[in-house]
This record gives structure tokens, sequence and C-alpha cells, in this order.
């Protein structure tokens, strides 16, 4: 092997070292979302549009987010089976009906704004079947917040004493656990990916209670795509 | 090595006043540049002048600004192109230049241009700031200065990720669009609830940092009607950049009705919202439980 | 012209004697500046956060150090820094009677620190405890890592003379021979960092338990 | 510390290692260094978990343990120095054993890989180190101006995004601190002062170790959730962010240490070294700026190190400088940081300014014009960078009252930047240039410097900078300073002098074709920057307003183009120092500087004597030579 051909393999395993560093920093890391979940078609009878199914969770357990088990996150079901995503896509100028089941205790709104509901059809809630405009600003575990459409939906936690009883520790979380149902109905304008997130301080022991889920894609932020 | 005619003194050896050329060269695309650049350019550098009193002073100020740097940017350009065009080693050859190792008068005209230019600007800089109330920038709790008159505060509210704007001279109603009355002097009231945040309020010329526990006071005196975006202009975590929402200027009948609105429609909240004051540090205040 | 290439084994002719002392001084000099700067963000911290007292989190009235170890801790302090300007001019006179003082100012430097460490245990506060705790934890505990890095430096002049007098320096090529020659300028450059590192400590102390 | 008689050949008399591979393999290398760097890596997690997991409630909570990374890069670090055998001399010291500048020298190639106390193989170690960070960062400006071909985060995530951001940034500011120091003053500055070493050897190649250490642990930040806050880790956001915000406080610590460690060595070699004859007034000005930058860092990067503690004990143990609600103050972190901030930007700019005017006078054939005044620019420029700090904190709401005089100071440092400017232009004046590579990379610098200069000003005027601030505009007048000061005039130095540093020419032909891209893709990419910042589009955003899209979209292209351009760069590189190995004269620049007179390669002690210098570097247009004067025997 002469000297030519050694010098010209040494620079293609240096560059081919360099690619492979590069193609996994991009594909591995970088762009990497949570899968994208379509909204469910509602029948016309039902009122037409789609309809989303959410679960919030106080700890998203081992199972679903190994890396951080004790974070609270969304989770949706699609299909029938809970998964661990935060990104939804909804058809545009349409109405999308949204189902919340809520297993997380209360925490506390930081601004009591957010103690209304606003943007959604109605601009109220059925909360366990009950219709409700707004809660007591202590009694919140998250908030489903889109900002860009003007949607703010407060989700009253579970009861403390019931909780130490029958509380769901890992998700995804059955509803024979003690949880509330939170039924709201929001249109959708022009398309685009606009971010929802939580208003709800419940990033524990973070600063403000606003760290990790609460800045983590996945987990109490995400993107609804109208397309 | 060195040629006797290269090491002469400047203008001698047959070479032409260099001098004289370059200044000509300057001066002339200078005369041409300036008014151009002023007509043409200045329009572009920022929102429309006439959006408010704060716009009006910044255009001014940095079409000043560019209007002064543009015969010191063309001095510098045109030397660097006159150079490459004139003091050039001939292919091939290897010729020594003068051996000028500066010169007193030179250097302390640079230096007294210079010193004037920036402490004049300095000086305008001051004036513009002060007589202007800060300009639309956010000034601290207490500005030095503030429009005589009166003022409709609104307080901005900044938590990640969003902006939400109170009136409390409307019963602390808290929203979350903007709206401010036309030819109305506002005082805006910056603060944050968590990290720091920048309320900038681009086409009416304010910016203000939001910080926690901190009131930050910035003035404005919108002059027409408008919508426009308001933006974050902190990095204040992953929404940053989705930090940002409609603000509108409507007349004083349409603001006064949007307000009564606001306060009827919202009344749920403003009841539960915490009594307005200069700043809030709401629990969790450290680490969350 | 040319610089011609060194043959190889050519003997080098010595540097100017004086280069490596000059050295070792500027250096000293130099970490005083640093470790001024770097103190000098705690001193600002301490000022800026005393001053702000961000609703009344500054000092809760409850957080008192304690005097009595303080007053030891500075105590040991200045009298270590007096004992090494005394040993340093001990060297400076050719007397022998430089160890004894050198080796008397890196125990009291050391009984500082352990003054210090005591302190911290039986202090009311600990750095969680608001503002005024975290200043005083903090700058206090890199302060006593300033110290032990500087008693290296007084450790080794130390170390180096024993082992002189035990049994005289191997002479590998490109060692210093004499023992004087070899600790006089580390240790003069020793000196002047531990007595400036001691006036650190006495802004330390003054703003951290008296102010 | 070290002191010494004798000037012992460093690896010139050594004799070629005959023993086996795995016998070499064994001993303080690079491979024990990364074998007990990891070891000690895990040690401090190990330790770190036991500590906290009793002391911490919150970590629980957050999954984050920040005392175990923390921890886990301190021993990480220790054991790769140790690995390296950093530890050895200290020690030895420590048990009495004698001073000595001498490391165990190996012989050839292996040497770069290991702590060796020859400053012209720290040079290369540095050249090359900071090469592979350089690359880092500007993989990640390609995939930030990716991500913002779209006006929505799309092909990378929103975290992900603020993450590259702060990568970029860092890692560039960090790094590129010592981008020149490093390279180029510790290879050259001890030739151009007529000393055969630096003052502190060991000190020296700990500088560059630290800094590979430091990089390296930046790059970690990918494995634990990235950081959000950018170069500036702003508190509270820095103390609210995952455990890969630690990775950035560890980075900049240790780029930190590095910086003073470096300027402390500097100024000790220009202060204690100069040959005789070399009086302050006949130094380079590229030894003069080497000064100017060595002061800053010593004097500034303290500061840094110790913000960025006490940003470690908020997010550790729950101390709280910078936590409003325990007592703590933002605004307190803005100040400390700013005050290191702002003299860090010069410490960028300054070796630019040095490597600009060392080498015009050598391409005009003229003395450098207004050697004193470019002295006093930069020692200016260097004291005056203390007094400006809040114009970074004007819309903040901190001493509004203060306004003006930080727009003055911001103002005034202009004028000794103008210094530079005046000098640059009387030494082109009536020259002989001949256009080489290097001399159109300082012109490109002029052409740069002057925009981002004069944006400099428009920036410091508060009023404008109401609406300028925090905005595109701030971040393309940065680039235009840094990118378009230091990086051209790195690039102008790495074509002049690296022919010296490894005895090869570059082939000028791809040189040219890198400078031409460069330059117009550089000023086509940041040119718009102003645009965008004046149109209203905020810094650090993955999301902006639809109708920025088209310019957007042509600084992406336009920056993939400038990306490209390094890629030829690099093309170059490997041409002809791999294949074409075309080796260079000993002085093909004609230079009558002092680093130009020794032979090529450099021998190991540089000068058999050192030489008696009898005049300033500059004087062309005359023929007499620098240190023509007899050798004198050193020291005499």
């Amino acid at each position: 092997m002469n000297v030519f051909a050694k010098k010209v393999l040494g620079v293609a395993i240096g560059v081919a070292i360099l690619g492979t560093a590069i193609g996994l920093y991009v594909s591995v890391w970088a762009t990497s979302f949570p899968a994208t979940v379509a909204a469910t078609p509602v029948s016309a009878a039902a009122g037409g549009g789609t309809s989303l199914t959410l679960q919030t969770v106080g700890a998203a357990g081992k199972s679903v987010s190994p890396g951080h088990p004790d974070w609270v996150s969304y989770l949706i079901k699609s299909n029938g089976k809970w998964i661990h995503s935060t990104i939804y896509q909804v058809p545009a100028n349409s109405i999308v009906h949204v189902t919340i089941y809520q297993y997380d205790s209360a925490s506390g709104l930081r601004n009591p704004y957010f103690s209304q509901v606003q943007g959604t059809v109605g601009d109220d809630m059925t909360v366990d079947g009950k219709t409700v405009d707004a809660i007591s600003p202590e009694a919140p575990a998250h908030t489903f917040a889109i900002p860009e459409l003007g949607v703010y939906v407060p989700l009253e936690g579970v009861d403390e004493k019931e909780e130490e009883s029958n509380f769901c520790e890992e998700a995804p979380c059955e509803p024979k656990y003690n949880h509330r149902v939170v039924t709201f109905s929001f249109r959708t304008g022009k398309p685009g990916r606009y971010r929802w997130q939580c208003f709800v301080p419940c990033g524990a022991g973070t600063i403000n209670g606003n760290g990790g889920p609460m800045q983590t894609l996945g987990y109490m932020d995400g993107f609804i795509d109208v397309v | 090595m060195s040629s006797s005619q290269a090491v002469g003194p400047g203008g001698l050896g047959g070479e032409p006043n260099h001098l004289r050329r370059f200044l000509t060269l300057w001066i002339v695309s200078s005369i041409i540049a300036l008014p151009l650049v002023i007509i043409f350019i200045g329009p572009l550098l920022g929102p429309a002048s006439g959006n408010s009193v704060e716009t009006s002073g910044e255009i001014t100020d940095i079409k000043v600004l560019v209007g002064v740097a543009t015969p010191i940017i063309l001095l510098v350009m045109t030397y660097l192109l006159y150079a490459l065009m004139y003091f050039r080693q001939e292919k091939g050859s290897t010729l020594e230049g003068p051996a000028i190792r500066g010169n007193a008068k030179v250097q302390m005209l640079w230096i007294v241009i210079t010193s004037c230019l920036v402490l004049s600007v300095a000086g305008y800089g001051t004036v513009v700031l002060e007589s202007e109330n800060g300009d639309g920038s956010g000034s601290g709790p207490n500005p030095l200065t503030s429009p005589s008159g009166p003022k409709i505060p609104v307080q901005v509210i900044a938590q990640q990720w969003l902006f939400t704007y109170r009136y409390p001279t409307y019963g602390g109603v808290e929203t979350t669009s903007l709206v401010l009355p036309v030819g109305k002097e506002i005082e805006f009231q910056v603060t944050s609830l968590d990290v720091i945040h920048s309320f900038w309020a681009f086409q009416i010329g304010v910016k203000a940092d939001a910080n926690p526990g901190i009131d930050n006071i910035a003035y404005s005196k919108p002059t027409r009607e408008m919508t426009f975006e308001v933006h974050c202009a902190e990095l204040c975590g992953i929404w940053h950049g989705a930090m940002h929402n409609e603000a509108r200027v409507v007349s004083d009948a349409a603001f006064e009705s949007w307000i009564a609105k606001q306060q009827t429609m919202l009344a749920p909240a403003t009841k539960v919202l915490p009594t307005y004051s200069k700043s809030y540090i709401p629990e969790p205040s450290r680490r969350a439980e | 012209m040319m610089v011609p290439p060194v043959p190889a084994g050519h003997q080098i002719p010595p540097e100017p004697p004086d280069v490596a002392a000059r050295q070792l001084a500027v250096a000293a000099r130099l970490l005083c500046g640093a470790s001024t700067f770097f103190f000098l963000a705690f001193l600002f911290a301490y000022i800026y956060l005393r001053s702000l007292n961000q609703d009344g989190m500054w000092r809760p009235p409850h957080e008192h150090p304690n005097q009595a170890w303080g007053a030891v801790f500075i105590a040991c302090i200045v009298l270590s820094a007096l004992t090494a300007i005394v040993s340093g001019r001990r060297m400076k006179a050719k007397s022998a009677s430089w160890l004894p003082a050198v080796i008397g100012a890196l125990v009291l430097a050391i009984v500082a620190v352990i003054a210090q460490c005591i302190e911290y245990t039986v202090q009311n506060f600990g750095p969680t405890d608001g503002a005024y705790a975290s200043v005083f934890c903090a700058w206090s505990a890199f302060y006593l890592i300033a110290i032990l890095f500087t008693m290296f430096w007084f450790e080794t002049q130390i170390a180096t003379e024993l082992r002189a007098r035990r049994s005289p320096a191997p002479a590998n090529e490109g060692d210093v021979k004499e023992p004087d020659r070899l600790i006089a300028p580390g240790l003069d450059a020793a000196v002047f960092l531990w007595t400036f590192m001691a006036g650190i400590g006495i802004v330390t102390y003054v703003t951290l338990y008296l102010a | 510390m070290s002191a010494t008689d004798a000037q012992a050949p460093l690896a010139a008399s050594a004799a070629p290692d005959l023993r086996p591979v795995w016998r070499k393999l064994i001993g303080f290398n690079l491979l024990t260094a990364v074998i007990l760097g990891v070891g000690g890596y895990y040690l401090g997690w190990f330790i770190g978990h036991q500590i906290s997991t009793s002391s911490f409630a919150y970590e629980k909570a957050t999954d984050e343990n920040d005392v175990a990374l923390l921890l886990a890069y301190a021993f990480g670090v220790i054991g790769f120095l140790v690995g390296l055998g950093f530890a050895n001399y200290p020690v030895e010291r420590l048990l009495g054993r004698p001073a000595s500048l001498r490391e165990k020298e190996s012989h050839g190639i292996s040497r770069y890989f290991g702590l060796c106390t020859d400053h012209k193989v720290v040079g290369v170690q540095y050249l090359v180190g900071i090469g592979l960070f350089l690359f880092v960062g500007a993989v990640n400006a390609m995939m930030i101006r990716a991500e913002l071909l779209h006006d929505t985060p799309t092909i990378v995530g929103p975290n992900q995004y603020l993450t590259l951001v702060g990568v970029h940034g860092t890692m560039m500011m960090g790094i590129m601190t010592s981008g020149v120091l490093g390279p180029f003053a510790n290879y050259f500055v001890p030739l151009m002062i007529g000393a055969r070493r630096m003052a502190f050897p060991r000190i020296e190649a700990l500088t560059f170790w630290l800094l590979m250490a430091a990089g390296f642990i930046l790059a970690s930040t990918v494995f634990f959730g990235g950081f959000p806050t950018g170069w500036t880790g702003y508190e509270p956001l820095n103390d609210q962010a995952v455990m890969g915000m630690d990775s950035y406080i560890m980075f900049f610590a240790l780029v930190g240490i590095s910086m003073v460690l470096l300027g402390l060595n500097m100024m000790a070699t220009i202060i204690t070294l100069r040959a005789p004859g070399l009086t302050w007034s006949r130094l380079p000005i590229f030894v003069w700026a080497t000064f100017a930058t060595a002061v800053l860092m010593v004097l500034a990067a303290p500061m840094l190190i110790a913000t960025l503690l006490m940003s470690a004990l908020d997010r550790s143990i729950s101390t709280s400088f910078y936590v409003t609600g325990g007592g703590g103050s933002s605004y307190l972190f803005q100040n400390l940081f700013w005050f290191f901030g702002h003299p860090e930007v010069y410490i960028l700019a300054l070796p630019g300014f040095g490597i600009v005017l060392e080498l015009i006078p050598v391409f005009v054939r003229k003395p450098l014009w207004g050697y004193r005044l470019a002295i006093s620019g930069m020692l200016g420029v260097s004291l005056m960078s203390f007094f400006v700090w809040q114009h970074h904190l004007i819309v903040s709401g901190i001493n509004a009252d203060l306004r003006p005089f930080y727009m003055l100071s911001t103002e005034i440092i202009s004028v000794p930047t103008g210094f530079i400017f005046i000098c640059f232009m009387g030494t082109l004046w009536r020259g002989r240039m001949s256009l080489t590579v290097p001399m159109w990379f300082c012109l490109a610098w002029a052409f740069n410097f002057l925009i981002g200069g004069t944006s400099g000003v428009v920036l410091s005027d508060d009023a404008t900078d109401t609406q300028l601030h925090g905005s595109f505009f701030v971040m393309a007048h940065f680039h235009y300073t840094i990118v378009g000061g230091l990086i051209f005039s790195f690039f102008a130095a790495i074509y002049y002098w690296v022919p010296k540093m490894v005895g090869l020419q570059f082939n000028e032909k791809l040189a040219k074709w890198h400078f031409w891209l460069m330059f117009v893709s550089f000023n086509s990419t940041f040119l718009p920057l102003f645009a965008l910042g004046i149109m209203g589009m905020p810094r650090r955003v993955s999301q902006y307003e639809p109708h920025l899209v088209g310019l957007n979209t042509w600084v992406s292209i336009s920056a993939f183009v400038l990306g490209f351009s390094m890629l030829i760069f690099l093309a170059n590189v490997v041409y002809s120092m791999i294949f074409a190995r075309i080796p260079a004269e000993a002085n093909p620049w004609n230079s009558k500087s002092l680093e130009w007179q020794v032979p090529t390669p450099v021998p190991v002690n540089n000068f058999e004597q050192i030489p008696v210098i009898d005049a300033d570097p500059y004087d062309y247009g005359t023929p007499v030579a620098l240190g023509a004067g007899a050798a004198a025997p050193a020291g005499a």
C-alpha cells in the first residue's frame, strides 16, 4: 500500500467520522420531536369536527418517560392507547372537542387571571358534567392554553384528602383512579403551528415551578398543528 | 532593495499629489452619498416615524447617526479603494515603500476630530434621551423625567410565556390583548412574575425589560390608529419566540367601549386578581414544592 | 540574516540569573490582581444585595455568624501574614532562621482555615437562608480555598529546604543547585501573595462579620 | 511555579523511543488521561448522588441532579489533567524535589498528544484544538440558519433551537478568547521577543488542556437536555434550566481559569524574557496587542469565574444570589456578567488589531505608521472596556440615571479604536502593497470592522438602542466585529504564520477562492441582519413574523455559502499539508520581524544565542535588517 493511498484512506476515514458525528447530532438529537397525533374525527350526528382525548398525570412514570419518571405530563389517546406526545394535528376552520382526564392534584396558579375559562365555545367548560366559566385560582392542577387562539382552560385538581386513598402514581392512568373529567370545545382558524402550554407552576423542584416539564416538549408544552 | 524614488518625501519623485486627489474623491462621494442615504435609507430605519412621539424621536436620532456615520464609512472605503488602485507593488518588483513612521499633525487632527464627533454624538443622544423622557426605553421605577399632563397607566405583566396587561385606572382589569387610546400619554409599568422578559412594542418605539419584583416604567404617546405585534426581546425559555401578541391603537371612543366590554366579560377573573401593586412575587417564589 | 540552528548537545549559555526570580515576582503580583477581581465579585454581591434588600430577604434578624471563631480566624490570618513577612526578611538577610518563621506562618494559616470550618458548624444559619447567608458561605469558603493554594506555595519552599538539608539535591541538568537561590525567589513571591491575600482576608472579615 | 538556571534542550537530544507500543501506552499520556477522566466523571457522579439524595429534596421531584453533574465534571477534569501528568510536578515540589523546567519530552508526533512544555508544540496543539471547536460552533450556526428558513419551529425543536444558539454562542465566545493568543501568541511571542520559552511552560500547556476539557464538557450538554439561555446565561432562567445548564457553567468557568493563566503567562513572558535591546518601544505591535489582551484576561476573567460559581451554587445547593424570592437579584447577574462580558469582546477584538497591524507593514514594505498611537489605542481600549458594561442594561430599568454616563463612555471607547484605523490607513499610504492572501484578509478586516464599529456607535446611543437592543441588529453588529474583525484576522494569521509553524506552503489558488467566497458570503449574510433588526426581529427566536421569511431565507442561503467557504479552507489544509507538502521558505514574505529570521522548522531552543535587538521590526524602506548587530552572549 503506497503512501498516497494511505493518505487518501486516512482523509476518507476522518471525513467519515466527522460526517457520522454530525449526522447523529442532527438526526438523533436536534431534529427529534414527539410523534404528531391527529385528532379523531367526530360524526356529524355528534356535532362534527374532531376530538382530542387527553390526560394529565402527576408523574409520567418509567414506562412512559424513562428519563424523567417524576415529571408531570400530558398524554393523548390515539385509537385506544395512551401516547406520550403533545403535538396534535387538527383541521383548519373546524370545531375541536377536547376531553381531559385530570389525575393530578392542585398546585394553584401564579397568575389568577387564568382561572377564568376563555376562548372556548360559550366561554365555558364542563367539570365532571357541571358547566362552569371559572374556578378558584388555588384549584387548578394545570391549564390547557393556546395563547395564539385565545384558548385558556384551567384544569381543576383532584381533592387532597381523596388523594392519599387512591391517587394515580404513574401514567397511563386508569379511570379507576380518582380524577376529574373536563370537556370543552374550541374553533380553529387559519392553518399554522400554534404552541400550547400550561400556566400552572407544576414543574416541582424548579424555580417558580416553571422549569423541567414546563419547558420540555412532550410534557407541559406542545403544538397544535392546524392544517 | 529600495528605490530612491520610493523613499523620497511625500509628493515628490514624480508621484501625483495623492492627498489632494483622495480628499476630492472622498468629499465628492460624501456630498453625493449623504442626501441619498438620508432620503432613501433614512425612512427604512425603523417603524414609520408617525406612529408615536417616541418613534419619531428614535427615527430622527438614527437618521442623525447614520448621517454622521456615512462620511466616516466613505472615508475609509474610498481610501481602501484608492490604496488598492495606486499604492500597489508592480508585478514582480520588490520595491520598498517610503519609510514614513508617522505624522504628528495628521494624528493630532484625527484624534481631535474623532473625539469631537463622538462627544457631540453622545451629547446629542443624551439630550434626545432625557428630553423625550427616556424615549420609550425602560427607565426604572422612578424615571428621571416624566411627561407632564395626565397619563394612562398600563401594567405589563410578563410571565412564561405571555404578556398580560392590567389597566389599574379601569378597575384593575387584566387582559391578554393590548389596546391603547390614540393621542394619550401611556405609562407602561413593566414587571415580571418569573424570569427576565423584555416588552418590545416595536411600532410605538417602546422597549423595557421585565424583571421579577421590579417596576420598570416606559412612556409612549401613540399618534395614530394601527395594529401591530408586541414581542418579547429577552430570551426567556422554550416559548420565547412564541411570546408575542397583537396590540391595537384605537380611537378614544373605541377604547372606552372595548375596556367596558372587558370589564364585564372578565369580571370573574378580575374578582380573584391580587390588588394592583407595582410588582408581584407570587408563590412559589423559589423552588416549587 | 539567519539565526543558525542549535547543533545537538550544544551547551546553551545560561539565562540571566534573575529571570526566574522576576517571573515569580510578576506572577505573584498578577495573581493578586486576579484574586482581587475574583473577590470583588462577592463584595459587589454583598453591597448590591444588601442595598436592594429584596422584600426583606437580605438578612433575617436571627442570622449571626459566631464572632468568637471569626475573631480566631482573622487573628490567625494576620499573625500568619506577619510571620511570613518576617521570614521573608530573614531570607533576604541570609539568616537560616527564615525556616521556623515560614513554618509558623503555614501552621497559623491552617489553623485559620480550621477555625472558619468550625465556625460553619456552630453558626445559626445555612447557605440557603437568604442573600446574606449565601454571600457569607460562598465568599468565606472560596477564601479558604485561596488560603490553601497560597499555603501550597509555602509548603514547597519548606519541603525543598528540608530535603536540601537532609541530602543535597541530585544534580540533574537543568536543576537549580544552591538551596537559597532555589528558594529565595519562590519565598519572596509567596510572601507577597500571602500578605495581599491576608489583606483580602481582612476585607472579608470586616464585611461578613462586622458590617 | 518553576525556577531554573539553564535551558536544557527539550526534545532535541532525546533519543528515539524504541519501546514496544503497549509499553508506550502505559504512563502519563492522553490515553491515561481519557481513562482517568471518565473514571473521575463516574466517581463524581456517584459521590454526588450519595450527597444529594440525602440532602436535597427537590432533586427527586426534578430528576435533575445538579450536584452530581457538577461534581462529575470537576472530578472528570481533575482525572484528565492528572492522567496527562499535570499533577506530577506539583507533587514533586510538595515533596521538596528541586525546581525544573523540564518535562518528559518525547520525540516526533506523539508529543502533540500530551503534556509538552515546548511553546511551539503548544501553539500547534492550540491551532488544531481550536479549529476543532470552531468547526463544532460553525455546524451549530448552520443548523440555526436551517431552522430560520421557516417562521415556526419546523426542523429542530424549540428546546434544541435554544441549545443550538447557546452552544454556538458559548463555544465561539469561549474558545475564541484563546483563538489568537493560544496558537499564535504562544508560538510567536517568544520568537518575536528573542526568548527560548514562555515564562511558565507547564501553565502554558495547562491552559490548552483545560480549554480542550472545557470544549468537550460544553458539547456534552446535549446529553443533559441542553440549555436555554444563550451565551449570556441570564438568571433566573439559568437557575430554572435542566442539567445541561451545568455544562455551560462548567465550560465557562474552566475557560475563565484557562484565560487567567494564559494572560498571566503572557504578561510574565513579555515582561521578563525580552532579549537584550528589545525595549518596550521596539516591541512588535502584535506583542503589544497580546499584552493588552492579557491584561483584560487576568482582570476580567476572575469576575466570570466568581459569577458562574454563584450560579452553580444557586442551582446545586439552593443559595439565593440571583433568586428574587430568596433575597437575590437578577440584576446582580447582569452586572457581574457584563463586567466580564464587555472586556470579553475586546479580548476577542484586540488580537485582531495586533495581527493586522503586524502584517500590513510586511506587505506594503513600509514601517508601521504611528506605532505609539497604535499602542495607546490598544491600551486605551483595554482600559476603557471596564467602564462601559451597563450599556448592555439600558432598557433593564437599572440605574436609568446613569445611562448618559455609559452612553458617553461607550462613545469614547470608539476613539482609541479609531487610532487603529488611522494607523492602518497611514501604513497603506504610498506603500508598495502586494496583494497576497494574508493582505486580502487584512483589507477585509478593515472593511468589516469599519461596519461593525460604526454600527456599534449607532447602538451606543440609547434612544436608538431602545429599538435595536436585543434585536438582530445587535447580532449583526457583533458578528461584524467578531467574525469580521477576529476571524478574518485569524485567517490572515493562519495564511501568514502557519507556513512557519509547519514548514509547508498553502495552495494559493484555493486560498484566494476561500477568501473571496468567505468575504462576499459573510457580507451578504450579515448586512441583511441589520435590516432584519431594524424591521423588528428579536434575537434567539425560532418563530418570527411571516413577512420576514424572504430576508431570512436569503440570509440562510448566504450562511450556507459561508459554511462552504470554510470547507474550501479545510480542503486547502488537507491538500497542502497532507498531499502536496511543498516546503515553505524560512522567510517567504521577506519580513524583517525576528520570528522569520530563525530557520524552518524552528529549532527546539529557538536561538543558539539570544540576539541583541538594535531596531524595531518595522524598518522597511531602509535596507537595515533587524538583529543584524553582533549577537552577544545571552545574559550579558
